[in-house]
């Protein structure tokens, strides 16, 4: 059995509920628990240990060590972090609107828990299983907006405002090309329900037939990233979402060398790590969701489930620490210029192409499909993406460049 | 045709090899982890000040004069000389107090370059960390005054420099004290008249400093 | 399911009327946020999912935001302070609507025939449903609603560019308010 | 005692009276805005609701007006908020009674 873990995992819950039988009210809270409470536990954890590998990651990008000081491999560290930050003072800023200074960070972690809750992590282990779980999670992590804009704007502090503003505007732009990359995908699965896009992206017809080399092939083959539209919307997709988690390089509220540290400027202490730990968790949420919508879920060739989710969701994370170990920051203008001017129109593009792939499909089958799809729609979108970026490039660029101080 | 995006996956290659790199080759991960090891110290670093003596008692021995040259040269004004005075009150060419706030110092080397008796130089210390943050870092003379033989560990060419310096200068010194000697002599059998040639010999000792930079 | 209700429809008279009367604006914004999320609760509530999540969507996600940026743009947040937050004549007007909901709505309401036909939770309608509905019988209906969005996107950009170089050289920012509260 | 319609009605009629009460006595532009996007959504309950209770709900009439209605109020939202900001540019205030004369 392919599922095993998961199946386990839910015969668990089960027989936790059994013992509660006989209350059906305490039952209920039973259950409610067990659907969130191992799961904010789980993501916490999957925070400290992700602030571990992005220090070390970026460490040995830069030919450091990283922290090896408190446990082994310093893997003790974000204990540490955590105590320290717990420990230190926190300081509101006088003339601060205190109670919005207060809500901020709890405003930034509800949406990231809620968002997290709608990620299929397994075959069964689905917190919040609503038919439109995808339309749910990208309006649930839309409020994140809300509350960087709250923490920028109740710190009085005009490098607070400045980074809040840069962050609403970001995250307002790049939420268009994330929803329409995502469109794509829904458009294919036929279902907003997470479930459903998780199984549409195994061929159904080798899963389940006991054929040992069809039920391994079976359940990668179909992932979404190895279609051409997939693959082009994975790409569109997972740039929206470094920008919609204020991810370098396009972390531009955050921006240190510009305006302090935007709207964490005036947060210290444990409110802080709130903050913190919220951006981590609804980067980990968007990163779930692509997951879900591009890279077959909880599919894996051998033991699908749960593991199979976690080791993608987790090298999705690293290729994002990898990218902010690679790229320099952008500029404000270029980055609204990136979503709006070229990211925009690929990613609806991008649907076209989903539908010229479908109605091959439906005409002449997959093979046909995928062959017409990589060759003449990934070139149109190669092209589009040519002929934008040509379009888009200031007429100094486009021109041969002269360097006054350069013979 | 050009690829989108070539000039991102080439940075990506990049990073991707000091990451990897730097688990099997040493010099992509030149770290020195320093509780446990410390870095070998180059012989031309320096940080803050400290006082030179010859021979074994760091009192006698010691090269200040309390010219306050270096006093009045610092930047930052972190040296504190008071004069010693001997029991009738007449002072004598050393410091009774000789303070540096190590704190302010921005080791600038000015005092090195200021000092005429070679009597100050440039430590190469580093683990000056301490838990009193009024007086710990205010150095006085006891802890400053450090033997030749310390500074030769440490600046070894520049020590030899500045032992070779001074046997010249001594024996320059001596050659002229003969010289005087001589000429007193002469002067001596010859009888001059007295108070003519009373100034040379003390007049000429800065300039020769100079020279020999 | 009462209990929510009735904690959800707390939650939004609290909101609602929080916004009319807080002299902050930006506070008045949070607040209809509150009243707008409460919405979306008791939407999901009457077993609209789709339409909860829209409500965040393009309530919360979109025209707060919106609100809070036109405010940043425009005036300082607690206004003049020595102006009344209330418009001339607001007694009457606030009579007028009190005169409305007594007289003509909770009559017009209690009229009504309060039995449910279907208890809730009895259907479980799908989101497949609403777009096989939107797609085949409204299907032009939703054409005209794209073509109205289009427009007004278009017309909101013109509108908040407006103003030409001439236009702008004549209004120059003399007297214009300090900024001083935020 | 389970839900009936008449809550929703009430509710509505409450939130609906409550958004006219502000867009009569509030002077802040921006406010009046809201309030206009309270009575909006009062509407919307009350559509939902009567969808949820009709005899019929899994044609999906309620949705879809519902739908349809907060597209025309966030176009409504976008456009009044752009000409806040035209105002704002030409009157160097928003307060609505300081704005009295059309022509300049």
């Amino acid at each position: 059995m392919n599922n095993y873990f998961d199946l386990k995992l839910v015969e668990l819950g089960r027989w936790i509920e059994a013992f509660f039988a006989h209350y059906p009210t305490l039952k209920l809270v039973v259950h409610l628990l067990l659907c969130t409470l191992p799961l904010a536990l789980s993501f916490m954890g999957a925070f400290a240990f992700t602030t571990w590998l992005e220090r070390k990651g970026l460490a040995r990008i830069q030919n450091r060590p990283g922290p090896n000081r408190v446990g082994l491999f310093g893997l003790l560290q974000p204990i540490a972090d955590g105590i320290k930050m717990l420990l230190k003072e926190d300081i509101v800023p006088e003339r601060s609107d205190k109670l919005f200074h207060f809500l901020a960070p709890i405003m930034l972690m509800i949406p990231a828990m809620i968002g997290v809750g709608f990620l299929p992590l397994g075959d069964g282990l689905h917190a919040l299983p609503l038919d439109s779980a995808i339309i749910f999670f990208f309006a649930i992590s839309s409020l994140n907006t809300i509350a960087v804009f709250m923490a920028g704007w109740s710190s009085r502090n005009k490098y607070s405002l400045l980074g809040g503003m840069r962050a609403v505007a970001q995250m307002i732009s790049y939420e268009i090309p994330l929803v329409l990359s995502a469109v794509a995908v829904i458009m294919m699965a036929g279902s907003l329900n997470a479930q459903e896009v998780v199984a549409s992206q195994q061929i159904s017809s080798w899963v389940g037939s006991g054929n040992i080399l069809q039920e391994f092939f079976g359940r990668i083959l179909g992932w979404n990233v190895f279609k051409p539209w997939g693959f082009a919307g994975f790409i569109f997709f997972f740039i929206a979402a470094l920008a919609e988690a204020n991810r370098s390089p396009f972390d531009l509220p955050e921006a240190d060398s510009e305006i302090i540290a935007g709207h964490l400027t005036e947060y210290s202490g444990f409110k802080y790590a709130i903050l913190f730990m919220g951006e981590y968790i609804s980067a980990f949420a968007i990163a779930g969701i692509g997951v879900t919508l591009f890279l077959g879920g909880w599919n894996g060739p051998v033991f699908a489930g749960l593991p199979w989710f976690v080791l993608k969701l987790f090298s999705l994370f690293a290729v994002m620490i990898w990218i902010r170990g690679t790229l320099p920051r952008l500029r404000v203008d270029q980055l609204m210029g990136y979503a709006w001017k070229f990211l925009f129109p690929l990613a609806i593009l991008n649907i076209f192409l989903a539908g010229f792939y479908h109605f091959l499909e439906r005409q002449w089958g997959t093979a046909i499909a995928m062959l017409a799809g990589w060759l003449f729609g990934f070139g149109a979108l190669q092209l589009a993406a040519i002929a934008l970026s040509r379009l888009n490039q200031s007429p100094t660029i486009r021109s041969k460049r002269v360097y006054q101080l350069v013979e | 045709m050009s690829l989108i995006g070539k000039g991102i996956l080439k940075g990506m290659g990049v990073t991707a090899k000091n990451f990897f790199q730097s688990y099997y080759r040493k010099e992509r991960l030149p770290t020195v982890e320093y509780p446990e090891e410390k870095a070998t110290i180059n012989q031309f670093s320096r940080n803050f000040p400290f006082l030179l003596y010859d021979g074994d008692d760091p009192v006698d021995g010691m090269r200040c004069t309390a010219c306050t040259l270096c006093e009045r040269a610092c930047p930052p004004q972190c040296i504190y000389i008071i004069k010693d005075k001997d029991e009738n009150g007449k002072a004598i060419l050393s410091p009774r107090i000789f303070d540096i706030d190590t704190s302010v110092c921005m080791s600038c080397q000015l005092c090195v370059e200021v000092c005429p008796y070679e009597a100050i130089r440039m430590d190469s210390a580093f683990e000056l960390s301490n838990e009193n943050r009024f007086e710990g870092l205010l150095l006085n003379r006891e802890e400053l005054l450090k033997p030749n033989a310390y500074y030769h560990e440490i600046h070894p060419l520049e020590a030899r420099e500045t032992d070779d310096r001074m046997a010249a200068k001594a024996a320059l010194a001596e050659a002229k004290k003969k010289a005087r000697q001589k000429r007193a002599r002469l002067a001596a059998k010859n009888k001059p008249p007295p108070g003519l040639k009373k100034t040379p010999p003390t007049r000429k000792k800065p300039p020769q400093r100079e020279k020999s930079e | 399911m009462i209990v929510a209700f009735y904690l959800l429809a707390l939650i939004a008279v609290l909101g609602a009327g929080l916004a009319i009367t807080l002299r902050n604006v930006v506070h008045a914004v949070f607040s209809v946020l509150l009243f707008f999320s409460a919405l979306a609760g008791l939407f999901l509530l009457l077993l609209a999912e789709f339409i909860a999540a829209v409500q965040v969507l393009v309530y919360i996600g979109s025209v707060g935001i919106l609100m809070l940026f036109a405010i940043m743009l425009t005036t300082n947040v607690v206004g003049d302070p020595n102006r009344p937050v209330q418009s001339r004549g607001w007694v009457w007007g606030g009579l007028a609507v009190v005169a409305l909901l007594a007289g003509v709505l909770l009559p017009i309401i209690s009229r009504t025939g309060g039995q449910s036909p279907t208890p809730l939770s009895d259907f479980n309608p799908s989101v497949k449903q609403l777009g096989l509905v939107l797609m085949d019988p409204y299907f032009a209906s939703l054409g005209v609603i794209a073509l109205l969005l289009t427009a007004g996107l278009i017309g909101a950009v013109v509108a908040a560019t407006g103003a030409s170089e001439a236009d702008q050289a004549k209004t120059v920012p003399e007297n214009r308010p300090r900024f001083p509260n935020n | 005692m389970g839900l009936t319609l008449h809550h929703f009605l009430i509710l509505s009629a409450i939130l609906f009276s409550i958004g006219l009460v502000g867009a009569l006595t509030r002077r802040h532009i921006i406010i009046m805005l809201i309030c206009l996007e309270i009575m909006l959504n009062a509407a919307n309950l009350n559509l939902i609701a009567f969808w949820h209770f009709s005899s019929n709900p899994l044609l999906m009439h309620g949705p879809l007006f519902t739908l349809f209605a907060i597209a025309i109020a966030a176009t409504e939202a976008a456009l009044g908020l752009a000409l806040v900001l035209a105002i704002f540019r030409h009157y160097k205030t928003i307060d609505l009674e300081s704005i009295r004369d059309l022509k300049e």
